[in-house]
């Protein structure tokens, strides 16, 4: 039976972390703006504390398997993971975007890790977030000339057969949080290069790189328009020796692109969870505007004809039908995700509609608030500045639109690009 | 908990009513929307589906109950066929559903049997005026209360199958606020204009009709002296209204997508120009969300939440839009094909433009 | 000196054309569209009789050579001549979109025949314009399998050199106003056919046909969504044969695409004229609007803030500055084409611009008039189905978008297609 | 006669405005965003270009007459240098400009002069005030006229160069309209606020100012007690404005096409593909569109039409959405270099999407 009732397990979830955002977020949030480089301690160590004392490691991934069996009694509830991944990832965005950016525990490497690990890797590398520091961990996929192609991607990685080790070389830059997974934790960071130029996709493999590991270097802090919070970086890796065991996935280039496809199919799971990022912004953009209404005595009065609105309540119905819609989608792709449905085209349009969104809702806030949109004593210029980045990683809104127009047309990348 | 499988039994409808929307509704709706007239038959089939019927308790001769989630999956996919046809079959719904909301028992029992008898009978209703700042909410169509009768004043633009109906749901302003009043046709002061011509929905019949001093007693206003909230009537408007425009939009996508995919320019098929890739995007997502807004609105009502009236409201304005754009992007895809009436995407567009004005022609 | 001022010649165009707009083609235009196949003769008759008066056979093309020499002693006027078409176009199609196209005189064809045909044959085929009748000329450009790509041209000219004969086989479709060219009048229709199949673009040239031409067929017309008082037919070629002299141009085929690039550029010119027809009909729209609104002693504010606006004003100038910048732009389009001053950017510009400007606007203006604009009872609705087709011929949005960037970046069609 | 060549001066002067704007503006701009800081001597220069000069007659030691059309041409090139730089370099506008248009003898010989004095001086306004709804023709800061004098009280924000000003030139509503009076900054009751931190125009050094009950003699409102007509002032806000989007976008479409073309991805430059393609056409249309609608209205004030001021109005409105569409868009053709600070486009797109705030800010 169709039906839209949040479950409960996540209204609680979300009532808890509204008091993070609320109170270890946005209390930091022009601070941490203002001051690029620095990193949101205290929110770290919240988190790292909080999620430990829930049990779990990571908010993406699976954990490492337990020894303990579940009693087989309990009633089941349905599978809500990404659902609760969700209303965390929308509510921390709303509290602040860049500071959510800095959430330790297992993100989209551990992701990578979960989703094509074998059990010992899963237990070697994730066991790490469990421990008394929080530790972060990191995705390096673009590389200087390849942009979003990964067909293009020049990171070599050469097995060694004496030593049985594989030696990596390249450079990746935009690596989100790299600086936080490498320098300031003993993380790791999941970079992704070629077995043989080649071979093109079919090629292209995941490495896991640990902190310490010599040959790896952060080399460039990026300075950016928004989420200053979070750190971007550019990694060079010279000679990067990893033990053989550090590869996910097999070593092994087949004809085809199977093993591409099935990483690629992690995107699937995390670009929903880019649009509930980009969904908590513009929430709080909007809410803002309702605000500052709400002061003057202005209320949008909902049901009216077109032909008899305001301009302000035209823009704000629209705005706030656009955010719904979004929304939606983006539940219903992370729904598909948890009873493992296939979700390709649906997780792509969420992505997309909702980076769409937010930009269009925190640009159009910015100007309907007029000269304090424009100032920086208000968040909402900030908030304008985050969401953008969420039209850009992940895939830009064009290359998901591809994606988008791929799956609805039933076309291959060579038949549509 | 989330869920967006329907139940078997909304399943059976959908299925139901793609077959008759397919076999029935898109083989007649060109000839229909050129000769201005439905063939024979045919929107008797669809009531024959008996959505309507389904929404009625058992003691009033129907054979369910009401959901405006059941109403709005039947609809999308019943506008997917075609949209005057789907106006057509639905008519009745315009007389009986505010009733069944709002009515008194009386009125219950009076009309609700009458209506959803064996075959399709125009019971109608006349809320549309004919000025471009029409609204629901604020009619110029005026009762006022004398004696123990209401007089109507009014003109009234767009009342489905006004010349044919028995009963005429009448709307009015009364003191400020909008009522209802079941009116016959053939009470003095009523009179039926000439059948009038519209941009789109060509085959539906639609009829000015002008109140004049009408004279209705206090029991024939809905719910009697009582009267009744407006809120669950105009609900119900926009959340049908946004499962056609999905319905009407869906239909252009597809064909404008299966048109790109077999048409060939500068040696691939057009669909594989990014431009028109991407045009074919959009429209899947503004559909797919939309859709959403429809299901989570119409849900909102069936589960009485607070906030239904303000979802269905959001979901019918997000409709407007997104249909325009879709049925337009199609014709654009086509190109000069659009244009021709051969294809059926440029009477979409037609019908699709509607939508903003069509506040009272269609209720789930 | 950079000048707004419409010539002074102009002026009195616009007064003119207008009078005639208000008076033979608004009465009949709701009847002109219910009928679809009938033909508007005493709106033909009077423009031939006046374009005559005025000394004149085309509203396009250049006339065939006169003997008269002109006064070497007065002052010339800088040339207008496309800037008048312009006001022509524009107040016609303000008063009827479909009617307009209905003129008789020269117009693509003429133009064509005007932009490559040496004296001879501009003598030839452009003096029956000059005659007691009306007489029409149309463009054959598009063929079923082709759409707008002119290098898909599947219609083939070949020389029978004993006959010293051309013979044309093909199909051509959307000629506007093929059948008044051929059927109602002694007029002539350029068609677009292949020297050489294997040549591609460079194989292309275009050839009269004269009326009653044997193996040259009307087969069809189209019922339209708008414009309905304007034939639009499918042609069907069958062995037709033509004088060697009926081929525009040169027979030869070189290595360049010379001479289907000279043969583009008559389009650089027919482009702002489109332009011009989609902004009348968008005036006329968007005045209709004003006039109802004023009926109700409604006023559109100007100068204010849009926090403070209503949404039918925003919403309304909105569509005042689109349509006055698109405008703008086919005015300077013009000014450049009569100043030989190559226009191909702006002109290509112009006609995407005006297409969507007149396309929104009416779409816009028919839901702001609610149950008015939904109404056969105005005009609005058919404004609204006349617009669209500006959007889609000479070359649609999207062919004229891609001319658009090519321009701007430089690139050759194989570059960005 | 339509005409869409400059003249030979303003020819020259374009091209001067260009040299600055390409060797001095453009190399400093990023890192005066990073300061909030102008290099020393950067807007001195750009004043000794003469342009306001050029706009007072030699009577009052200028030397040339008022064009609106040669102000918006160099401001757009300026703009196209950097906006901050412009705003700064043009203050002194904001004070000279209504007096010439608007001022008594008497203000003019008094002021006039002074302000175009051989070295930029931060002359300066107040006109913008910190409502989300402010409104120039609306003004929350009030003039009353009390004996012989006015008292002005209220909130003013975004004053450039309020700090270093000698005079401001004050805007409040006097009986219902807006009126200006020239205020020096050292008149008791007017205090200066800490300096203002916005999205752009970081360099541009902006302050609030707060007037409390501030007295002022009746030869100090704008043109006496006679007063004036805000509309050429107004006109000549929307018109620099506009201009300065089209300035701004021009930078943004340059950058982004130039990206575009260099570019590699999926082995074909980025500009090759149609969608990206498409993008660079649609913001070359929209700013082309844009720079002659603010053209034509600048040629209307000069020539005296009665509608120059709808037409400036529409001008601005439209530059406000084509400056964030295109430099939103040039940030997404580079992805990912867009949003960071290596590149200018996202200092552009800050810079853009003030231009609705702004009214106030710049003058030609």
């Amino acid at each position: 039976m169709i039906s839209f009732e949040m479950p409960k397990p996540l209204v609680q979830t979300r009532r808890v972390v509204e008091t993070v955002a609320e109170n270890m977020m946005r209390p930091i949030s022009r601070e941490m703006d203002e001051n690029e480089h620095e990193i949101p301690w205290a929110y770290i160590q919240f988190m790292h504390t909080a999620t430990k004392a829930m049990g779990s490691s990571s908010m993406v991934a699976e954990d490492p398997p337990k020894e303990k069996k579940e009693d087989p009694k309990k009633k089941k509830y349905p599978p809500i993971n990404y659902q609760r991944l969700m209303v965390m990832v929308e509510m921390l965005s709303w509290g602040d975007a860049g500071i959510y950016l800095c959430t330790p525990g297992g993100m989209l490497g551990a992701a990578a890790v979960g989703a094509v690990g074998t059990p010992e890797q899963k237990k070697l590398f994730l066991k790490r977030f469990q421990g008394k520091e929080p530790v972060f961990d990191a995705m390096a996929m673009t590389e200087p000339e390849a942009g979003s192609d990964i067909s293009a991607i020049r990171t070599t990685a050469v097995l060694d057969e004496k030593t049985n080790e594989w030696v990596l070389n390249g450079e990746k830059i935009f690596v989100t949080a790299g600086q936080k997974a490498l320098i300031d934790s003993k993380g790791f960071i999941v970079v992704w290069a070629s077995l043989d130029l080649e071979a093109g996709r079919a090629g292209i493999r995941s490495f896991v790189i640990e902190a310490d590991t010599p040959g790896c270097k952060v080399t460039k802090i990026e300075e950016k328009l928004g989420i200053r919070a979070s750190d971007t970086v550019s990694i060079v890796l010279q000679d990067c020796r990893l033990p053989f065991e550090n590869l996910l996935g097999s070593p092994t280039i087949e004809k085809s692109t199977k093993g591409y496809k099935s990483a690629m199919e992690t995107f699937d799971a995390t670009r929903p969870i880019v649009a509930a990022s980009a969904l908590g912004v513009a929430r709080a953009a909007l809410e803002f505007v309702h605000e500052k209404l709400n002061e003057e005595d202005l209320t949008i009065r909902y049901g009216l004809p077109r032909q008899k609105m305001t301009n302000l309540e035209r823009e704000i119905i629209d705005m706030e039908t656009q955010l719904r819609a979004a929304w939606l989608l983006t539940v219903k792709a992370l729904w598909m995700a948890d009873n493992k449905k296939s979700n390709a085209l649906i997780a792509s349009m969420s992505k997309v509609k909702s980076g769409k969104v937010a930009t269009i809702i925190t640009q159009k806030a910015v100007e309907i608030m007029g000269p304090l949109g424009y100032s920086r004593d208000y968040l909402l210029e900030k908030w304008f500045r985050d969401a953008k980045i969420n039209d850009i990683f992940e895939g830009t809104g064009q290359i998901n639109l591809l994606v988008v127009a791929r799956n609805i047309l039933g076309y291959r990348g060579s038949q549509l690009r | 908990m989330y869920s967006f499988t329907p139940t078997e039994e909304q399943q059976m409808l959908i299925d139901a009513v793609r077959r008759y929307a397919e076999q029935d509704l898109r083989p007649a709706a060109r000839e229909a929307d050129e000769k201005s007239e439905f063939p024979p038959g045919l929107i008797e089939k669809g009531w024959e589906l008996g959505i309507l019927q389904a929404s009625i308790p058992e003691e009033f001769d129907g054979f369910g109950d009401y959901s405006a989630l059941t109403g709005v999956l039947a609809a999308e996919i019943m506008a997917y066929g075609d949209l005057s046809s789907t106006f057509a079959v639905m008519t009745p719904n315009l007389f009986a559903l505010p009733i069944l909301f709002s009515g008194s028992e009386d009125q219950k029992k009076e009309y609700l049997p009458a209506v959803i008898a064996a075959e399709w009978k125009p019971f109608t209703a006349a809320m549309v005026e004919p000025y471009f700042n029409f609204d629901p909410g604020e009619l110029a169509t005026i009762a006022v209360l004398k004696g123990d009768s209401y007089l109507i004043s009014g003109e009234k633009t767009y009342v489905p199958f006004a010349q044919k109906a028995e009963m005429i749901l009448t709307y009015a302003n009364l003191d400020g606020e909008t009522q209802g009043f079941l009116i016959s046709r053939d009470t003095k002061g009523v009179s039926i204009g000439e059948r009038q011509k519209t941009l789109g929905i060509h085959a539906c019949p639609l009829y000015p009709v002008t109140f004049d001093k009408v004279k209705i007693p206090l029991n024939q206003r809905l719910n009697g002296a009582e009267g009744h909230d407006q809120k669950s009537i105009l609900a119900s408007y926009q959340v049908a209204l946004a499962a056609m425009a999905v319905g009407v939009a869906q239909a252009a996508f597809e064909y404008a997508r299966d048109y790109a995919k077999e048409r060939e320019v500068f040696g691939v098929k057009v669909a594989q120009k990014q431009a028109i890739a991407f045009m074919i995007a959009e429209m899947g997502i503004e559909i797919e969300a939309n859709r959403l807004l429809a299901w989570e609105a119409a849900w909102m009502i069936d589960e009485g939440k607070e906030e239904a009236g303000r979802h269905a409201y959001l979901a019918y304005n997000g409709a407007i839009d997104m249909v325009m754009m879709v049925t337009d992007q199609a014709v654009q895809i086509l190109g000069g094909h659009g244009y021709i009436r051969e294809h059926p995407v440029e009477m979409w567009m037609r019908n699709g433009r509607g939508f903003a004005a069509f506040t009272g022609l269609a209720m789930v």
